[in-house]
């Protein structure tokens, strides 16, 4: 048993409301450069959608992630053979359009324009060639369906519904949506680490972040292609990768990453999970239907001896193994079974982890007689075509679940590499808590109708508690349980901080870190 | 007229040899991040396509052609001495020297042409380009205009070659080879001294230890023995700062 | 349906619909990034939008009309003229186009080819200036000026407009 | 730790360039000594010169320092050709006598020229004019001369064959190269015993270079003789060939097919954005 920690973290999709703080802080923080305009290691996608990039979970397009063949995965765009053999001309890279192109407007026109008989305007130009443009894409560009016809009706996620069930989709009266905060997963094998040829990107060992080293990167771009997550960048003015380094300057001194902290929903949970990493292969390797399970398994429990013991041997801090056992993430993914890896099919084992959204389920539709409807209302009221009711009632406690707006195939093909029972087991949790505290506030749902809903799912009050607990009442130190660093022991890598105070991004300290010639 | 070739071909492929190697070893020691291949595929990637397959593999294959008649120049001569395998030799080489003339053609005219690109252009880019064309120019000239090359390098130029690295350059036969192969040869000499100055450094960082690597790479800052003994964590490596 | 017709041509008396183009309903609903108009403008927010404030439509509208998504459409009515792109999208009903906030002409705003070529399409140009008499009552405090404050604001938004695709885009 | 591996490409070019340095250095000790003016003559005088022999290729050098100024001499040794071109009477008088003949200009210094006229002061029997006896050829060994220059049959010592820089008319070999002189009526223009000479001792410094460790043997120069006098004599039995545009069309010809197979071999790759339809149908701002 090869004890290691990662630094993990859980979004509850139910509480995010697109508002992309995160997004922004991140940029402010990491991205604000030249080359680096267009990146946004941490985004928000509006599902069903094609996000940014555009259709980037389609693997068709752009090869990302390992595939399965007999008994051992392979990178699928990548790997020794195929990243040699590319190197001049990665056939599979994503292009800046497939991104967008990063605009601002030209504002000095506004002030210098000469004078004439109609007012000026900035124009947008481009934020790389300086010339003007048409804005034909943005990081965000699917937000909230806009542009539907285009974008979300082409969700590679959709691809398995049937017709009929993705026109219901977008039916305006059924529709539902959600967003999908994503940043680096920092997988436990990933496919950016494995396809690096100059192996420059790394996971640290203490706490899984994965990093680039940007004096040995060589800008040969297999990670921008392994990535099935597609969250490593390109730098075009560098000629450097770069990606989400989850703040491990802010993790190391004691702070919550930006985009956690600046989150407004309070939708983010970080904490240390223990695992196995002797597993890794075998695990990656596994067959599809088994992959959630086994990646489950391979997290080691923090209060069992064995492993507190192993991880001791394997150079786990104490102060880790402390915050393992009080993370917030390890009881959302193991203890109560509540998240799931998104797109775990890519087999990079990723160590974010989402809790799906109840609420596009919540609702749901109900045949009933129009005509019959129709005789209590006067004549001008709206006749809708169709005869159905929008329903939220809990009369039969799960019984909206299979008959959702929002098809559970789609939520499957993120979070469970297609298999619906592992939704729909964490969403009848999800629904069991609301149904609990509706018996214990408003109090019109009776105490066995709620009991037997937590049963059935799963769940003890106790347990249904301490899920309402942490999901609606959590104070900061309950959301963030971040180890301490040991800077002391990690002080070589970082060298004086005090040299990079007052910089953004990576801080150069030295013109030696300037695009070369 | 003796002085200049003396310079060209004594003293100038010495100064290019220091030079590269002191300055590809600088460069990368010192200023590592300025080690990239710089690539601008993300930025233009189907006139890329036409560009830089054609002109590395090109490259490649037309280089270790001359490696291979520089390092076994009686092989060479051996294999040449079939009429077919030499002529098989010849054409193979001036196609791939052509492929390489149309890649880097087309690589100058997409850096030149495509707004993208010559955002990512420097002055340094284009002097290195036109240089390499000249150099594949002068190359395909000397492969048609003077002809069977493959055999008169490894009977010509490898001793010569050879007794530069031997710190006595034997340089008679050199003097006396027609212009365009003298600047040929000069202009080899010019692209090594222009390495470590140009885009051209990441070919000594060609990515090849990947073939021996494990897939996946994690690195232990901490030290893991001294993170586990509360008693000593300072004495082993005491803090720079906090 | 006689009131219907009657409230449309209360902003539409005067300017005639022609060619293809077609009347909808333009409503304003809070902006997902606006508080009230403010910081719509910056450089993040028209980055994580669509680099300008779009008119949300309809597919059915659209299709109708032969609009695409992203494609330039000029909203008028007799207050004025709006120049943004369309957003084209199921979450719209048919009939209807909103735009979250007019944003001012100086940003990335072409010229207005039904208004023969002038710059049109400034803050709140389509809206009536008209206040609505029981913003008068009170305190007088909403006569008092304010910065981005002065002006109607979203209930008087409400309002009938035509819709057309532009087939040029002159800056 | 990743920084060292990393290192591997570079540590290899360093290491590579350094080895073939060092191997260099080892496996030519000589270095350069100031030679004799015999030393020089028997390099590469001798093939067209003789001491008191007659004349070859070129005149007899017994005396050829009384008869000219050295400053001539050094002049024309170094630079025949262009004094000829700028009508130096006795360059140009050289010249037509000897079949308009050029002497290749020879990288000595001065003092190694004198040093050679310093030497031709007294007869030497070596270099020697050959007796213009007919030399007893048979037909084996024209066809191995013939073999010899086009390479089939490869020279003893490891030379190259003559066709790397030559080229002749005869269809019985395949066309040479053209980095020097073409050969066909050379047995005409500079006689048995100059073809001979410089065979044995090469005075151009390219083909000196070529054969310095690995000299033809008297049997090879013997063949070789024998083959470019019969391709002089029968020269209009045969055709000439030009490689130039065949090898020029199907150097095109192949770098097309080339550009073709790597299309090929990549033709899944992806050639433009996912969204490209949508952006083309975008009207473009003016």
């Amino acid at each position: 048993m090869d004890v290691r920690s990662q630094i993990s973290m859980v979004f509850h999709l139910d509480k995010c409301i697109g508002c992309h703080t995160c997004s922004v802080a991140c940029k402010n923080i990491w991205t604000d450069r030249k080359g680096a305009e267009y990146m946004w290691w941490n985004n928000v996608e509006t599902k069903p959608g094609t996000g940014y990039p555009g259709k980037w979970e389609d693997q068709e397009i752009y090869k990302g992630g390992w595939k399965k063949d007999g008994d051992k995965i392979y990178l699928k765009g990548a790997g020794r053979p195929k990243s040699l053999t590319n190197i001049f001309h990665n056939p599979h890279l994503p292009k800046i359009d497939d991104y967008y192109e990063p605009f601002t407007y030209k504002y000095l026109d506004l002030i210098e324009s000469p004078a004439g008989d109609d007012q000026p305007t900035a124009r947008p130009i481009s934020m790389i060639t300086g010339e003007p443009m048409d804005i034909k894409m943005g990081p965000n560009w699917d937000d909230d369906l806009s542009g539907s016809p285009d974008y979300a009706r082409n969700d590679p996620n959709l691809t398995k519904l049937s017709p009929a069930e993705q026109e219901a989709m977008f039916q305006l009266e059924r529709m539902a949506f959600f967003y999908l905060p994503r940043i680096c997963n920092h997988c436990l094998n990933p496919a950016c680490v494995a396809a690096c040829p100059s192996q420059a990107i790394y996971k640290r060992g203490e706490d899984g972040v994965v990093l680039i080293n940007q004096n040995v990167c060589r800008a040969w771009r297999m990670c921008v292609t392994a990535c099935p997550y597609k969250k490593t960048y390109y730098n075009w003015n560098t000629g450097k990768s770069e990606k989400c380094i989850l703040c491990y300057p802010r993790i190391e001194s004691g702070h919550a990453p930006a985009c956690m902290h600046s989150c407004v929903g309070r939708i983010r949970y970080l904490g240390v999970l223990l695992y196995d990493a002797d597993q890794i292969e075998s695990v990656a390797s596994s067959d599809e239907e088994s992959l959630v399970d086994q990646q489950m398994n391979m997290i080691l429990d923090p209060f069992d001896p064995e492993v507190i013991a192993a991880a001791k041997a394997n150079g786990v801090a104490d102060s880790t193994i402390d915050a393992a056992q009080y993370s917030p993430t390890y009881k959302f993914v193991k203890t109560w079974g509540l998240a799931l890896p998104l797109h775990p099919e890519f087999r990079t084992l990723p160590m974010l982890f989402y809790v799906p959204p109840l609420l596009p389920v919540m609702a749901s539709v109900r045949d009933v007689s129009n005509e019959a409807q129709q005789e209590k209302l006067n004549p001008i009221a709206k006749q809708w075509p169709d005869n159905w009711l929008y329903d939220t009632s809990t009369e039969e406690i799960f019984g909206t679940i299979d008959q959702a707006r929002f098809p559970l195939e789609y939520m499957a093909n993120l979070f469970s590499a297609g298999d619906t029972s592992k939704v729909k087991e964490r969403i009848m949790k999800l629904m069991a808590v609301r149904i609990y505290r509706r018996h214990k506030t408003v109090g019109d749902i009776s105490e066995e109708k709620s009991n037997e809903a937590l049963s059935t799912a799963g769940l003890t009050p106790e347990l249904a508690d301490a899920i309402y607990y942490l999901t609606s009442l959590p104070k900061f130190d309950d959301r963030f349980v971040i180890p301490a660093a040991h800077r002391e022991q990690a002080i070589e890598m970082m060298e004086f901080t005090g040299d990079v105070k007052g910089n953004t991004g990576f801080g150069f300290k030295d013109k030696s870190a300037e695009r070369g010639s | 007229m003796n002085t200049l070739n003396t310079f060209l071909f004594v003293v100038f492929p010495y100064v290019a040899g220091i030079v590269f190697v002191v300055g590809v070893t600088y460069r990368y020691r010192r200023t590592a991040f300025t080690v990239s291949s710089l690539s601008s595929q993300f930025l233009e990637g189907d006139k890329l396509f036409w560009g830089s397959v054609p002109f590395h593999i090109g490259l490649l294959a037309v280089f270790f052609g001359h490696l291979l008649a520089f390092l076994l120049p009686q092989a060479t001569l051996a294999w040449n001495s079939v009429p077919v395998r030499l002529i098989i030799l010849e054409v193979s080489a001036f196609v791939f020297g052509l492929s390489l003339l149309f890649g880097l053609l087309s690589l100058l005219w997409r850096r030149l042409t495509n707004p993208r690109v010559r955002v990512v252009t420097s002055r340094m880019d284009i002097a290195i380009e036109l240089l390499l064309l000249a150099q594949v120019v002068l190359g395909c000239w000397v492969a048609l205009g003077f002809r069977w090359g493959s055999s008169w390098f490894a009977a010509d130029l490898t001793p010569y070659l050879w007794s530069l690295l031997a710190l006595s350059p034997e340089t008679d036969a050199v003097f006396a080879l027609p212009l365009v192969i003298r600047l040929h040869i000069a202009g080899a000499f010019l692209i090594l001294f222009m390495v470590p100055f140009t885009r051209l450094a990441h070919f000594v960082v060609a990515p090849l230890h990947y073939l021996f690597r494990p897939y996946q790479v994690v690195i232990w800052n901490w030290d893991r023995k001294a993170v586990r003994n509360p008693k000593e964590p300072w004495s082993k490596a005491r803090p720079k700062n906090n | 349906m006689t009131s219907r017709r009657r409230s449309r041509a209360g902003d539409l008396k005067e300017t005639l619909k022609g060619g293809d183009a077609r009347i909808l309903n333009c409503l304003t609903p809070h902006g997902k990034w606006h508080i009230h108009s403010t910081y719509m403008e910056n450089h993040r927010m028209l980055t994580l939008s669509r680099g300008c404030e779009p008119v949300w439509m309809s597919e059915v509208d659209a299709a109708e009309l032969e609009i695409k998504d992203n494609d330039w459409v000029e909203v008028y009515n007799d207050h004025g003229v709006y120049c943004a792109r369309a957003s084209v999208s199921a979450r719209i009903p048919k009939g209807v186009c909103i735009v979250y906030h007019v944003p001012e002409r100086t940003v990335g705003i072409p010229k207005s080819q039904v208004r023969g070529g002038k710059r049109a399409g400034g803050h709140n140009s389509f809206t009536r200036i008209h206040l609505k008499p029981n913003y008068l009552a009170g305190g007088y405090g909403q006569f008092s000026y304010h910065f981005n404050y002065w002006g109607p604001i979203a209930p008087n938004r409400d309002t009938h407009v035509i819709v057309k695709r532009m087939d040029k885009v002159v800056f | 730790m990743h920084k060292l591996a990393e290192g591997f490409s570079v540590s290899a070019t360093v290491l590579f360039v350094g080895s073939i340095m060092v191997a260099g250095v080892l496996l030519h000790p000589d270095v350069a000594q100031a030679k004799t003016g015999e030393e020089i003559f028997q390099s590469g005088c001798n093939a067209c010169h003789t001491i008191g022999g007659g004349r070859l290729v070129g005149p007899d050098l017994l005396g050829v320092s009384e008869r000219r100024t050295e400053e001539w001499l050094v002049k024309f040794v170094q630079h025949s050709q262009a004094m000829v071109e700028a009508g130096d009477p006795v360059a140009v008088g050289l010249f037509e006598e000897h079949n308009k003949v050029t002497m290749p200009d020879q990288a000595l210094t001065k003092a190694e020229v004198l040093a050679v006229m310093e030497y031709a002061k007294t007869p030497h029997v070596i270099g020697a004019a050959q007796p213009d006896e007919p030399v007893a050829l048979t037909e084996e060994d024209i066809v191995l001369g013939q073999d010899l220059f086009e390479g089939s049959v490869r020279l003893s010592n490891g030379g190259p064959a003559c066709n790397s820089c030559h080229d002749v008319t005869n269809d019985a070999v395949i066309g040479g190269g053209i980095l020097a002189k073409e050969l066909t009526s050379v047995f005409s223009r500079l006689g048995g015993p100059g073809v001979r000479a410089i065979l044995g001792s090469p005075p151009f410094p390219v083909m000196q270079e070529a054969y310095k460790d690995e000299p033809l043997t008297e049997l090879e120069v013997k063949a070789l003789v024998g083959f470019l006098e019969q391709a002089d004599s029968e020269q209009s039995l045969h055709q000439p060939r030009d490689y130039g545009i065949g090898l020029f069309t199907s150097g095109v010809v192949g770098s097309g097919i080339l550009l073709a197979f790597y299309s090929l071999l990549w033709r899944r790759r992806k050639r433009s954005s996912v969204n490209q339809s949508i952006y083309d149908r975008q009207v473009k701002s003016t």
